[in-house]
Formats: C-alpha cells, sequence, structure tokens
C-alpha cells in the first residue's frame, strides 16, 4: 500500500478538524477540534517519516504530541479563565470585546 | 491484503468518529468520540510500523488529553440539561471551506509524486528514537522541556483558583 | 404427642381470623403482584423445549440448576434500622459468618438481592424503605427481622409505628425474636434459600402457606 | 435549541463552584442507623450539613406512660439499644427516687458490674464501626471491626447465660435486679475481661501509631471546650475536650463511690482524642468490673417483694430526675408519678442526641472522607435520638 | 507486526466474550422497570438537584501537572533503553530535562496545587 | 503527611505498617471463631429466652394453666390473650393466645405465672413465610413445649431468686437459693487467649 | 498447526484462562480474608465453597439489569465493555512461559502501562453515565487518583527495566533467569525499593485499601458502580479483578524472575502463578490490614513523596547501570 491513502486519511480528518474549529459555539468543543487537526498533522508526519525512512519524522511527531498536549492544556486553563471572567464558554459571547 | 483491510476499518472507525467529534451535540459524547479517534489514530500508526509512537499517543493523548478535557468540562460547564448541549454555527460556511480545503489538498496529492512502497525498516525505533533525541536533538529537546514548563507554568497561573 | 393426651378446651379452628392484622395480612399477601419472572424471551424458550418430548428433564435440570446458584449467593443489602440490625451485623460477623452461604453485604440496593429488614419501620421511615426495595433488581427477596418488622412489635400500639412491615413491601421470610439471635436469622436464612431452590418455573414465589422441605 | 443564552446571560454570581446536595442516609452504610444527613458539597469540602432525624421515632415516652414500672424497664433498654443496660438503669434509679426505695448492696454492685461491661461491649463497637466507617468494609477496616464484634460477642455471652437474651435484656427492675449471677459467672467474666484487655492492646498496636489512622483522626473534627460545653454534649466527646466531667465520679449514684477508678480527659478534642478516652475507657471499666466482681457482697438481689403482677410497684406522688454515665454520656430519665403504678409523664434525656448536636459546629469545612469518621466518634445510636 | 494481530484477535475475542455474556444476561434476566425502581440511588430519599455540576478547579490542576509528566514519562522509554550506550552524556541530558521540569513541580507545590483543596 | 522531615517519618510509617500487617498476620493463625450453624450448633445457656410454650404437668398429664390471665395483663405489648374456663376443681384456659410476631421476649409472662404453665425454649428456630403461622394458639404452644427444651427459669424459680430472705419466702416453696441455683457450667473455650 | 490457527487459538486459550483465574481469586481473596478476620468464608455452596464463583456469576447473569432513567443511556451501557476491555488487555503481552503468551511485543511494558492508562476513559464513563452523585463523585476521584499514581507506578516498573536494558517483557523475565540472585527484587537496595514503591503505586491505580478512595463505601455507597446491577456490574467487577490480577502478574515479572524456578521448565507457568498470587495476596494482606486514607492525603503522598522517590530511584538507578558498565 502506498503513501496515498495515508494522505488521504489525514487530509480528511484535518479538515473535519477544521469544521469543528469553525462551527462549534463552545470553546471546548474548538479546542476538541484543535486536537483533531494536530492529530491529523501527526499521522501525515509519521506516514512521511515511514515512507521515506527519515527517523527524524517520527521524533518530532514525539515532540509535537507532547507539544499538543502541553497547547491543550495551556487552551483549556485559557477557557477556564475566560469562563472565571466572562461565565461563559460559548464562542460567540466571547467575541463581544466589550466588558 | 491485511494491511489493506485494516487500514480501511481503521479509516472508518477515525472519520465516522472525527465527524462525530465535531457534530455530536452532547460535549462529554464528543469527547468520548475524541477517545476513540485518538485510539483509532494510535491503530494507524501501529499500521506504519511506529509501535512506540501508537504506545505514546494511547498515553498521552487517550489516557492524559481525554482526562484534562473532561477536567476542564467539569470545573467549566455546569452540566445540567441543555448546559451541556452545544450547538454549531455558520455550519454551511464551515463545511464549504472545509471542502474546498479538502478538494485542494486531493488536488495536490494527486499530482505530486509519492513514494508506492515503504522502505523496510528493521532497527528497533525506540531505541534509534532514544538515540536520535537524545543526541542529535538534544537541543529542541531541551527546548521542548522549557516549552512545556512554560505552558505549565502559564496553565497554573491561568487557572489557579484566585484566592 | 408424647405425653398422655391431656383434656384440650376446644379452640376454633381458624382462630388467625379474630385477628385484624392477620386478616389484613391475609389480603395483602392475596394481592400482591407475583412478579420476578424471567425475560419473557427466555420463558416461551423454555415453554418449548417443555412440551418437546423428554424436554421436561432439560427444563427441570436447568431450572435446578439456575435456582441452586439463585440460592447460593444471596446478597443482603446492609440496611440497619434498630436494635436488631445490631444482632443482623453480628450474624454477618466471624463468630456466626453468613459469606459460609455465600452471602456478602453490599451497600447498594442495586447489587443486592436480599433486603433483611432489621428493626423498626416507622412511618417517617417506610417510603424510603419502598423505595429501596423498588431499586433492587428482581429477582429479590425481603426477610422481616425481630418483632417490630414482623408486627411493630413492642412498639405497635404507638403511634408512628408501622404495624409490620408486610405493609410497605412483600416479605418472604419472617423471623421471631427481639431482637432474633444470630441463629434465628440464620435459621430463617436457611428458610429462604430453601424457597429460593423452590422457586417457582415461571419464577414465582413460592405461596406463603406451601411447605418447603 | 439556542436558549443557552438567557441561561449564561442571567448574571450568576460567581462566588466559587456551585454546591452539590448529597444525601447521607437514611440508608448508608455509614449512617449509624437511620440517620440522614444531607450535606452541601463543593468538590469534596461539606460547606453546610442539614441533618433530618425521626426516622425511628419509635414513642418512647408515650408508651412509657401506658405501661407500668414492672413493664418498662425492658423496653427501656431499647433507647439506646447498644447500651440497653444503662438506659433501664437510668428509668429505675428514677423511679426509686421517688418511690425512695432501698436498693441492697448486692444488687447495686451487680448493677454497676452490668453497666461497666456494656460499657465496654458499647466501645467495642464504636471502636467497630467507626474502623469499619474509616477503613471499608473491603479492607482494614471491617477486618477490626471483625475483631471487635469478636470480643464483643464473650461480653454478650456472659449477658446471655446472666439474662438469657443477647442485646436486649431487662435486667433491672425497681428495687434492684431480676436476675442473681449464676455459678461459675464471676470466674467467667474475670477471665473475658482479661482476655478483652489483651485484645484492646492488639488494637491499639494496629491503630495507635498507625500513620493511615492518624492522618484520618488527628485534628478531625475538633471541638473545643467552649464548644463542647455550650453545645452540651456528653460522655467521651465532652471529656475528649478536656472537660472532666464524669457523673460516675462527679455525683455517684449506684455504689460507683466505692470504687477506685479514673475518669480519663484529653485535651486536643479531635477524633483521636476522642478515641484516647474511649479505648482508656475500657480499662478503666474493667477495673471497676474487677473490684466490683471481688467486693460482691451476698444478700438479696431486691428489696421489693418479687414480681407477681403488674402493677405491684406502686410508688407515691412526685418527680425526680435520675442520670447515669452511659457509654455515651449522660443519660437521664425524669418520671412524673401520680401515684398510680403508672408514670404520669416520662422523658428521656439521650446522650446520642445532644452529641449529635455538635454536627453542624465542626462538619464543616471538612472533607467528605472526615464526616464519616466524625460521625463515628460521635457514635450516635439513633434509638436513643429518636426516641 | 505479527504479535500485534494476535493482541488485536486477544481484544476482539474480550469484546465478544463482553457482548455475549450481556446478551446471555439479557435472554436470562427479568424485565420489569417501573418508576421508582429507575429513579437515581440515593440512600433511599428522594434525589435533590442533578449530579451534573461544575467542581473546583483543583482537579483540574492535578491533572495539568500529570499530563506535563505524563510526557517526561514519554522519553524515559527509549531513554532506558540506550542508556547503555550514551553513558554519563545520556544521564547528563535526561537530569536537565527532569529538572526543568522540576521546577514546574516546586511552583506547584508552591502554588499548594499538589495539596488539592 | 508530608515531606517534612522525610526519613524519620518513613520510618515510623514502615514500622507501623509492618505492625499492622503483623496483628492481622497473628490473627490468620488463630483458630476461627465460627459456629458452624446449621450443622454444629453453640451451646446455649441455661436461661436462654426463647420461643414460649405451655407446659403440662408431668405427672398427670395435666396442663398447668389455670386460665389467671395474669400474664395477659403484664405483657407490655399485649400479646397474650387468654380466656378463662370456669370448672371446679381449677380453672382452664379456654383460649390462649400469643401472638409471637410482636413478643418482646422480655420473660415478664414467665416471672408472673404462679403455676409455671409458660415457659421459654432454649431455641429461636421458628422462621416461617406465613406470617399466620406466628400466631401461636393453646395446641401449638404445648407443641412447642414438647419440640425444644426448657430453658431454665420458670415463675417460680424467677420469683424465689428475687425475693430477699427477710420476706420470708411463701411457705409452700423449696428454700430460695438467693445465688442462683443455676449450673451454666464454664463456657467452652473458643478462641485460645 | 497452522498458524491463523494458531492466532485464534492461543488469545483464546488466554483470555479464558484469565477469566478462570479471575473469577477463582476472587474466592481466593474472599476465604484468604476470612481467615484473617477469624472466620470461614464461603464454605457451604460446594465443597469448602469451591462453587461459589460460579454460582455468583450466574446469579449476576439471572439478575435484572437497570438502566436509571436519569442515566445517560448510551455511555451507561458502553462503560462496562470500555472498562474491561484495557483490563483484560492487559494479559495480551504478558509471556506466561518464554515464548507463550498473546503477543510478547517490543514495547511490552510501555503498551502494559498505556493500556491500563486507557482503564480512566471506562471508569469515567461509568461515573458520568450513571447521573449519580455518589458515582460521579467517585468517578472524579478515582481520575484524580489513578493520574497520580500512574506516574511513580510507571517510574517504579522502568527500575527493572532500566537493569535490564529492553522494554520487552520477555526479555526482563529472561534477565532474572538462572539463579535466584538475579531476580530484580534482590538487587541490592534499589530491588528492595522498587518494589516496595511498586506496591505503593499497584495498591492505588487498582484502588485498594488504603487507597480505595473511589468505592469508598462509607461515603459513596459503591462508588462509580453504584447504579450498575445484574452482568454489567459483573462484568466491572471481573475488570477490576483483572486489573489487580495483570498488575500482580507484572510485578512477578518484573521483581520475582518471572517464570524462573526450580524443577523442568514446564513447571515454569506455574512458578510464575504462584509468585503472581504471592504478589495479590500481599496486595490483600495490605488491603486488609488497613484504614483508607483521605483523597486529598493520598494525592499529597504521591506527587510530595512518591514521585520525587520514585524519579531519585530512577536517576541513581541510571548511575548505576551506567557506572557498571563502564560508563564513567
Ligand atoms: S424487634 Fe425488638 S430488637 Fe428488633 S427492633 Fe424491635 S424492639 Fe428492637
Ligand atoms: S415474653 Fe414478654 S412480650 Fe412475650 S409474651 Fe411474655 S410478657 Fe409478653
Ligand atoms: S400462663 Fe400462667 S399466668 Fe398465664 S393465664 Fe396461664 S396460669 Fe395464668
Amino acid at each position: 500500500m502506498g503513501l496515498e491513502p495515508y494522505l488521504f486519511l489525514s487530509a480528511t480528518v484535518f479538515c473535519i478538524g477544521l469544521f469543528g474549529v469553525m462551527t462549534r459555539r463552545n470553546t471546548i468543543g474548538i479546542l476538541l477540534g484543535i486536537e483533531l487537526m494536530m492529530n491529523a498533522v501527526n499521522i501525515n508526519l509519521v506516514a512521511f517519516a515511514r515512507y521515506t525512512a527519515m527517523a527524524a519524522g517520527f521524533v518530532f511527531t514525539v515532540f509535537t504530541i507532547c507539544i499538543t498536549v502541553t497547547e491543550a492544556a495551556l487552551g483549556l486553563a485559557i477557557v477556564i479563565l475566560l469562563f472565571r471572567v466572562r461565565r461563559t464558554v460559548m464562542a460567540d459571547h466571547l467575541d463581544l470585546l466589550k466588558g | 491484503m491485511t494491511e489493506q483491510i485494516t487500514f480501511a476499518a481503521l479509516a472508518i472507525i477515525l472519520v465516522g468518529s472525527a465527524l462525530a467529534v465535531v457534530l455530536s451535540k452532547n460535549l462529554f459524547h464528543a469527547v468520548l468520540w475524541l477517545a476513540l479517534a485518538l485510539t483509532g489514530t494510535a491503530g494507524v500508526f501501529l499500521l506504519l510500523d511506529a509501535e512506540f509512537l501508537a504506545a505514546v499517543q494511547l498515553l498521552l493523548y487517550a489516557g492524559g488529553i481525554i482526562t484534562i478535557v473532561v477536567f476542564a468540562i467539569v470545573v467549566t460547564e455546569r452540566l445540567i440539561g441543555e448546559r451541556l448541549t452545544q450547538t454549531n454555527m455558520r455550519i454551511g460556511g464551515g463545511a464549504l471551506i472545509s471542502l474546498v480545503l479538502l478538494g485542494f489538498i486531493v488536488n495536490v496529492l494527486r499530482k505530486s509524486p509519492l513514494p508506492a512502497a515503504r522502505p523496510e525498516m528493521s532497527v528497533d525505533l525506540t531505541r534509534v528514537l532514544g538515540e536520535l533525541v537524545l543526541t542529535r536533538y538534544v537541543l529542541p529537546f531541551e527546548l521542548l522541556a522549557v516549552l512545556m514548563l512554560a505552558g505549565m507554568l502559564g496553565a497554573i497561573y491561568f487557572a489557579r483558583p484566585e484566592d | 404427642m408424647a405425653l398422655n393426651d391431656p383434656p384440650v378446651p376446644v379452640i376454633p379452628a381458624p382462630i388467625w381470623r379474630n385477628f385484624k392484622e392477620l386478616q389484613e395480612w391475609e389480603q395483602l399477601h392475596k394481592t400482591r403482584p407475583e412478579g420476578d419472572k424471567h425475560s419473557p424471551l427466555f420463558e416461551s424458550v423454555t415453554e418449548g423445549i417443555h412440551n418437546f418430548p423428554g424436554g421436561f428433564v432439560v427444563t427441570t435440570a436447568a431450572d435446578a440448576f439456575l435456582n441452586w446458584a439463585r440460592k447460593s449467593s444471596v446478597w443482603p443489602v446492609t440496611f440497619g434500622l434498630a436494635c436488631c440490625a445490631i444482632e443482623m451485623m453480628a450474624t454477618f460477623c466471624s463468630r456466626f459468618d453468613v459469606e459460609r452461604l455465600g452471602m456478602v453485604p453490599w451497600a447498594s440496593p442495586r447489587h443486592s438481592d436480599l433486603m433483611i429488614v432489621s428493626g423498626t419501620v416507622t412511618i417517617k421511615m417506610a417510603p424510603m424503605l419502598l423505595r429501596i426495595y423498588d431499586q433492587m433488581p428482581d429477582p429479590k427477596w425481603a426477610v422481616s427481622m425481630g418483632s417490630c418488622a414482623n408486627s411493630g412489635g413492642p412498639f405497635r400500639h404507638g403511634y408512628h409505628v408501622v404495624k409490620g412491615v408486610d405493609r410497605v413491601i412483600p416479605v418472604d421470610v419472617y423471623v421471631p425474636g427481639c431482637p432474633p439471635p444470630p441463629e434465628s436469622l440464620l435459621n430463617g436464612l436457611l428458610l429462604l434459600q430453601d424457597q429460593i431452590a423452590h422457586f417457582k418455573k415461571t419464577g414465582r414465589r413460592a405461596p406463603a402457606n406451601e411447605k418447603v422441605d | 435549541m439556542l436558549d443557552v443564552d438567557n441561561k449564561t446571560r442571567v448574571e450568576m454570581d460567581w462566588s466559587g463552584p456551585e454546591r452539590l446536595q448529597m444525601n447521607m442516609g437514611p440508608q448508608h452504610p455509614s449512617a449509624h442507623g437511620v440517620f440522614r444527613a444531607i450535606l452541601g458539597l463543593q468538590g469534596e469540602t461539606v460547606v453546610d450539613v442539614d441533618a433530618v432525624i425521626g426516622y425511628l421515632h419509635r414513642c418512647h415516652e408515650k408508651l412509657s406512660e401506658t405501661l407500668t414500672y414492672a413493664q418498662y424497664p425492658s423496653i427501656a433498654s431499647k433507647t439506646d439499644y447498644v447500651a440497653a443496660m444503662t438506659s433501664e438503669f437510668a428509668y429505675v434509679l428514677a423511679a426509686e427516687e421517688i418511690g425512695k426505695f432501698e436498693v441492697p448492696k448486692r444488687a447495686q454492685y451487680l448493677r454497676v458490674i452490668v453497666a461497666e461491661l456494656q460499657r465496654i461491649a458499647s466501645h467495642l463497637l464504636w471502636l467497630g464501626t467507626w474502623c469499619m466507617d474509616m477503613g471499608g468494609a473491603l479492607g482494614g477496616g471491617a477486618t477490626i471491626f471483625l475483631y471487635c464484634i469478636r470480643e464483643r460477642e464473650d461480653i454478650l455471652d456472659l449477658f446471655e447465660s446472666l439474662v438469657g437474651a443477647r442485646l436486649l435484656y431487662g435486667f433491672f427492675q425497681v428495687g434492684g435486679t431480676r436476675y442473681d449471677i449464676p455459678d461459675g459467672w464471676a470466674e467467667q467474666c474475670r477471665t473475658t475481661i482479661d482476655r478483652i484487655d489483651s485484645r484492646v492492646n492488639e488494637y491499639e498496636q494496629m491503630l495507635e501509631d498507625n500513620a493511615f489512622f492518624l492522618a484520618r483522626t488527628q485534628g478531625v473534627g475538633t471541638v473545643s471546650r467552649e464548644l463542647a460545653e455550650d453545645v452540651g454534649i456528653a460522655g467521651p466527646l465532652l471529656r475528649g475536650s478536656g472537660v472532666n466531667f464524669d457523673l460516675r465520679k462527679n455525683v455517684p449514684y449506684s455504689s460507683y463511690g466505692d470504687f477506685d477508678f479514673t475518669v480519663p480527659v484529653e485535651t486536643a478534642g479531635d477524633c483521636y482524642a476522642r478515641y484516647k478516652v474511649r479505648m482508656a475507657e475500657f480499662r478503666q471499666a474493667s477495673t471497676i468490673v474487677r473490684q466490683a466482681l471481688d467486693a460482691l457482697p451476698s444478700g438479696p438481689i431486691s428489696s421489693r417483694p418479687a414480681l407477681k403482677s403488674v402493677a405491684q410497684i406502686r410508688i407515691p406522688k412526685g418527680e425526680a430526675y435520675a442520670r447515669v454515665e452511659g457509654p455515651r454520656g449522660e443519660v437521664g430519665s425524669y418520671i412524673v408519678s401520680d401515684g398510680s403504678a403508672k408514670p404520669y409523664r416520662m422523658k428521656w434525656r439521650g446522650a446520642s442526641f445532644s452529641n449529635l448536636a455538635i454536627l453542624p459546629h465542626i462538619i464543616p469545612g471538612h472533607k467528605v472522607a472526615d464526616v464519616v469518621a466524625i460521625m463515628g466518634s460521635v457514635d450516635p445510636v439513633f434509638g436513643e435520638v429518636d426516641r | 507486526m505479527h504479535g500485534y494481530l494476535s493482541v488485536v484477535v486477544y481484544l476482539g475475542f474480550i469484546i465478544a466474550f463482553a457482548v455475549v455474556s450481556l446478551g446471555m444476561a439479557w435472554v436470562l434476566s427479568p424485565k420489569r422497570p417501573f418508576a421508582s425502581k429507575l429513579d437515581t440511588y440515593e440512600c433511599g430519599a428522594e434525589p435533590i438537584g442533578g449530579a451534573w455540576v461544575q467542581f473546583p478547579v483543583g482537579f483540574y490542576l492535578v491533572a495539568l501537572v500529570f499530563i506535563v509528566f505524563d510526557a517526561l514519562a514519554v522519553f524515559l522509554f527509549p531513554w532506558v533503553l540506550v542508556l547503555r550506550t550514551l553513558g554519563v552524556r545520556g544521564i547528563v541530558t535526561m537530569v536537565l530535562f527532569l529538572a526543568i521540569l522540576g521546577l514546574g513541580w516546586l511552583y506547584a507545590y508552591r502554588e499548594r496545587i499538589l495539596e488539592w483543596h | 503527611m508530608g515531606s517534612k522531615n522525610g526519613g524519620t517519618e518513613i520510618i515510623t510509617i514502615v514500622g507501623a505498617v509492618l505492625r499492622a500487617m503483623g496483628a492481622t498476620l497473628k490473627n490468620l493463625f488463630r483458630k476461627p471463631i465460627t459456629v458452624h450453624y446449621p450443622d454444629k450448633e453453640r451451646k446455649y445457656p441455661s436461661r436462654y429466652r426463647g420461643l414460649l410454650a405451655l407446659t403440662y404437668d408431668k405427672e398427670t398429664g395435666e396442663e398447668n394453666c389455670i386460665g389467671c390471665r395474669l400474664c395477659e395483663y403484664v405483657c407490655p405489648p399485649a400479646v397474650i390473650k387468654v380466656e378463662m374456663l370456669k370448672s371446679e376443681k381449677r380453672n382452664y384456659a379456654k383460649t390462649f393466645s400469643l401472638e409471637l410476631y410482636a413478643c418482646e421476649f422480655c420473660e415478664l409472662c414467665v416471672q408472673v405465672c404462679p403455676t409455671d404453665a409458660i415457659v421459654m425454649m432454649k431455641s429461636f428456630d421458628m422462621p416461617t413465610a406465613d406470617r399466620r403461622e406466628m400466631l401461636l394458639d393453646k395446641d401449638r404452644l404445648h407443641r412447642i413445649g414438647l419440640d425444644y427444651e426448657a430453658s431454665w427459669a420458670t415463675g417460680n424459680k424467677l420469683r424465689d431468686m428475687q425475693t430477699p430472705p427477710k420476706a420470708a419466702a411463701p411457705a409452700h416453696k423449696p428454700a430460695p437459693t438467693t445465688s442462683g441455683a443455676d449450673a451454666a457450667g464454664p463456657r467452652p473455650a473458643e478462641t485460645p487467649a | 498447526m497452522p498458524s491463523w490457527l494458531l492466532l485464534l487459538l492461543v488469545p483464546f486459550v488466554v483470555l479464558n484462562v484469565v477469566i478462570g483465574m479471575v473469577t477463582y481469586v476472587t474466592l481466593l481473596e474472599r476465604k484468604f480474608a476470612a481467615r484473617m478476620q477469624s472466620r470461614i468464608g464461603p464454605y457451604r455452596v460446594g465443597p469448602h465453597g469451591l462453587l461459589q464463583p460460579i454460582a455468583d456469576a450466574l446469579k449476576l447473569m439471572m439478575k435484572e439489569d437497570i438502566v436509571p432513567d436519569a442515566a445517560d443511556r448510551t455511555v451507561y451501557n458502553l462503560a462496562p465493555i470500555v472498562f474491561l476491555i484495557p483490563c483484560m488487555l492487559i494479559f495480551a503481552t504478558i509471556p506466561f512461559a518464554p515464548g507463550l503468551g498473546v503477543g510478547d511485543v517490543n514495547i511490552g511494558i510501555l503498551f502494559f502501562l498505556a493500556v491500563s492508562a486507557m482503564e480512566i476513559v471506562g471508569l469515567f464513563m461509568a461515573g458520568w453515565g450513571s447521573n449519580n452523585k455518589y458515582a460521579l463523585l467517585s468517578a472524579m476521584r478515582a481520575v484524580n487518583q489513578i493520574i497520580s499514581y500512574d506516574l511513580p507506578f510507571i517510574f517504579a516498573a522502568l527500575i527493572p527495566v532500566l537493569l535490564t536494558g529492553s522494554l520487552k517483557l520477555g526479555d526482563i523475565a529472561a534477565a532474572q533467569q538462572g539463579s535466584l540472585l538475579k531476580w530484580f527484587i534482590l538487587y541490592p537496595v534499589i530491588g528492595q525499593l522498587a518494589f516496595v514503591m511498586f506496591i505503593v503505586s499497584t495498591l492505588a491505580a487498582e484502588n485498594r485499601v488504603p487507597f480505595d478512595i473511589l468505592e469508598a463505601e462509607s461515603e459513596l455507597v459503591a462508588g462509580f458502580r453504584v447504579e450498575y446491577s445484574g452482568m454489567k456490574f459483573a462484568l466491572i467487577q471481573l475488570g477490576e479483578y483483572a486489573h489487580m490480577i495483570g498488575s500482580s502478574f507484572l510485578g512477578a515479572l518484573l521483581f520475582l524472575g518471572a517464570w524462573s524456578g526450580p524443577g523442568p521448565e514446564y513447571l515454569g507457568p506455574l512458578w510464575f502463578l504462584l509468585k503472581a498470587m504471592f504478589v495479590f495476596l500481599l496486595v490483600t494482606w495490605i488491603r486488609w490490614s488497613f484504614v483508607r486514607i483521605r483523597v486529598d492525603q493520598i494525592l499529597a503522598l504521591s506527587w510530595k513523596a512518591l514521585l520525587p522517590a520514585t524519579l531519585m530511584l530512577l536517576i541513581s538507578t541510571a548511575v548505576v547501570v551506567v557506572w557498571r558498565t563502564g560508563g564513567f
């Protein structure tokens, strides 16, 4: 089996994630979408690394996974902060910049 | 043959659960679907001979991310009744953009030359990974620590109870 | 009778009819739903096998086996009401050890098969008791332990005491005593096991007056 | 679908996370009977507690007005059913006080013996259930519980060969006791006491310097001396808070004056202090039993003719309040007599009832797990609370 | 890959076992639902309020610390493998990594997050 | 529990852990105290208060109850109902019913019975699925008296035990033994101390 | 034998053996605990209670299965399965004898740890899906506790790995063959400390007393499974015990030399089983000897004491290993 199916799969998941990010009203939902996108990227990375036999790809996948995790933690912390300040996690309420 | 079948099964699981993540009304269900999607990804990694990455994926993502997302939900949402539900907005627009992007990527992929068969990999990936991380990529490795530290400090700072 | 038969004055035969409580008890016992069946699917399958020539051997054996399993692991819910609860605890403890009979007390009614009503049921407590009994999954049993649960006991003339827990839930075995010592309760539990072993094929409770061996 | 807006826009006061209202009881493994506590939780922390009692109201006081002085003692034992002897004791003491009845010395000593044995039995049950609350029915707590009940069985055997019943006795009657000790009982009692003493050492070995146990009890549920005096708690709770008050010493009734014992007092006021007090009371109770057995005089066990009919005991008009030191504290009984064979009015003062009043003062601020530890250390008996 | 194939087969058997036993239970067990049986269990009392309420943020903070250290654990696995070949260098690298993350632990300690109030 | 003074604390913890485990281990090798109830019964003391029964006179085969209704009056939950049957030489109980399901086993009825007619048994083994069975009429009370072993107490013995000596025990009965005529016997040592 | 048949047969056999073992281990624990408490334990169901587990399982199967109205139906119904899968899957990589096992994969230990971390998903689903206060609170506690003790567990388990230099469980076991002294528990100082830490974190990860706050029946009645009845409850119980026994096997493998023992080679699995039972009984013994500690104390113990301690130990082991291989 070639590389192509993996890339298609990754692209599809990425687009689904993107859809989620754009349409979710709940900030946590948006974060879930971002996680999906990151995940798709990881699939891409691993697939390329495997098919080109470049171990560096794997290394960077580990790094990205760690970074994603940290990012998610940070993102959720911001959500919590926002919730505390604005008492809502709905994204369309958050874009009102006035207090 | 086995590879094809497994890939097809994994692809179905992955795409299906990904769709469920972005579409399901109940936030908690979405998180559970995400767990399935991430486990499916681990399967894909396994198929790509990256067993270590698959395990990392399970440990960090499925174990870790799910936990913190769930905790984030319980500390933010009042989860009674309709508050747990979440809705989508601008569905049409979002779908359009996503589909256009997907078409574009597929188009690009079709045109570009891609390796059709994977090269043999005889080394123990975990070992290679360890060596690379600790020798060639030692700087990124330490930088990663700094990054994670910063992320952690920031997150704690943000989420800390105000008292 | 062992001794030379004494002259006994004649007593009207069904003496219990003079007691309003027991009449009520009979009424309640008749009108209570019998319940506790298998799933309908299983019922019809066994029915089919039973009608098959020779099938009754299979169904009887299966029934005996399943009833043996039910009887061998009766899990009571820990539910103490009053003084009798202390004796119930003593029964669960080392000296009398009901775990020998396969009984493990559980805290949640969802995991239990048996409710030992140990103590006085008051009018304030009765709805709670009923709710806990309701929340146990079928098939389930109830043992009324001690005089208070049987009939209100020493407090049956009080204004706040339910005159017998069988007015609230159907009871399978009554254990006398105030409090019944552990042996008495154990004896009641053995009787209950016997009854479960005779749990009818239809899944009905054994009727109260049927003598089980 | 989009009604979310209205709800989120409501200016909800952000005063920390929301409260979870959780029921504990009436059917709860650690409710010690039929107690219902409605806990207001913030996460794991209890912020308020609302106690609901009355699930075991058995109309004792009203019932006693319909029963004669001969009948009621056996029902009096059902108020504090864990320490049946002491509640009977309080009732007959009150009746004797109005009637100015003499109690023979032997009967007094017997009363002391059974009361102290009962204290040991009750404390054993307390230790067992308390450990079970803290240690889980599927863990070490259950083990200690079973050990305690094992030892308690020995005392129940003593009572059984004395009275014939294991839990509720009807041993007392106005003017004396109903039963005399059988042959060989005194020796059996001594060996039992010795055995229990050694076993209590064993429990201490398991608990006393066990870091897990200390972590669960020290500094938990602290009752200050002032609070203890204000609320009017009694018994080991009171003595655990540094108040040296024990009816057996301060107002000796029966023949407690004859015996030599000390009243253990701890000052910390937390669960551990109560534990220490009760552990010391084990020892004190057994010394009292030993002394009483040694000095047991011979003679009659009752100053009144044996009970032959229901209305035999009549006491003159009057009223009296008699109190004894039960395992849980002061058990009081107040009788108003109109000269007939039945009391005109009778009132119980249950130690558990007043002890329970301490809960709302000390529980808030603790974790859920501490609630059961505190409940257990208060050791309520709901027959006595609801009566 | 062969090893994983049998693991997958094993997984399939586990799922099959769970499904079959639940199915058998479905066939065997009686079903008599009614309102109070289906009520939420709350010690016999009627439930007060819902269960899904908001929890204190302490829960999240602990998870936060966990996830970072989990990431650390991930790197320990390859490190353990190559330690013998790398020698001191490996130790130093990892200790440095640990020390950096340890700062985070210290901060969490100081902020009393690990006590979980 | 923190790491305040780590070292000593850990040592004490370990010590306590080992001690507690030692205590359970010690009990592991003690003999279980369990009574194998249905197979073997523990020895009941002779004063055991169990089921109630009516007695016969051993010689004449006459029932002892004279229907005096003293027990009916004294019973706190009022579970006994007696009707008297007048006769020339002595009286009988015409009906005698005892609602065992409400009895509190206080032994007061035994205590007041002038003829030792009602006694208690050394057994409680009467659980039933039928509450009506726990209504004991005269026949069944007699039956119970034959089926089980009676315990020590009878009305006269109880009263003798309580009577103060100076009130000079009623003449028609043998001399009271105040210190208890009961031989409970030493309990079999179930647990080695 | 054709390889595909082997592929099907081995997992099937292993699964059945595991299930049978788990059911009977419950009996073992009950008997053991009963003896510790001066009792006898199950005795009358079959000779000496030997049929007790069968009766229990059958009965649970015949119990009604209640789905509370308030529950989140799908989540509630799926939770037992999701909970069971990781608990059973951890046996996949354990070699019961050289080459005898489902799949002795290259990253065996990592697989074990990653899979057992997935347990919290099922647990949380159960707690959440029940929509019951006790269950939810218990699930929150459980997740908190499991994530706290996962790290010490991983670090403690890594020490034998470090001493072997392979992540493959088969290699770790093989490294301890030959003589008793090769067992990692006998590795001077490090071995014993690591074993103690391993046991402590195992206790916590399996939610046994003194760390059983999540089922804490004196507070939360029955914890996260309070609403489960019938077969679903049985599956959850099965999963819990399977997890416990899986960890016991891991402990025996990592520290007690797996299948090494006297006698011919085919006795190896028996030795392994005995050692695993030893670890299990050790855990049980601890469990029945202590009172539980409070949730905040549990977390403090993990984060403030156990985590730094295991990390320190790991680093010092690394130093020792490097020193012995002449890396300095
Ligand atoms: S029957 Fe007797 S012991 Fe039992 S609860 Fe009633 S009064 Fe108490
Ligand atoms: S024992 Fe007591 S309650 Fe029972 S019948 Fe006799 S007097 Fe009445
Ligand atoms: S049993 Fe005794 S007290 Fe009762 S009626 Fe007969 S003779 Fe009188």
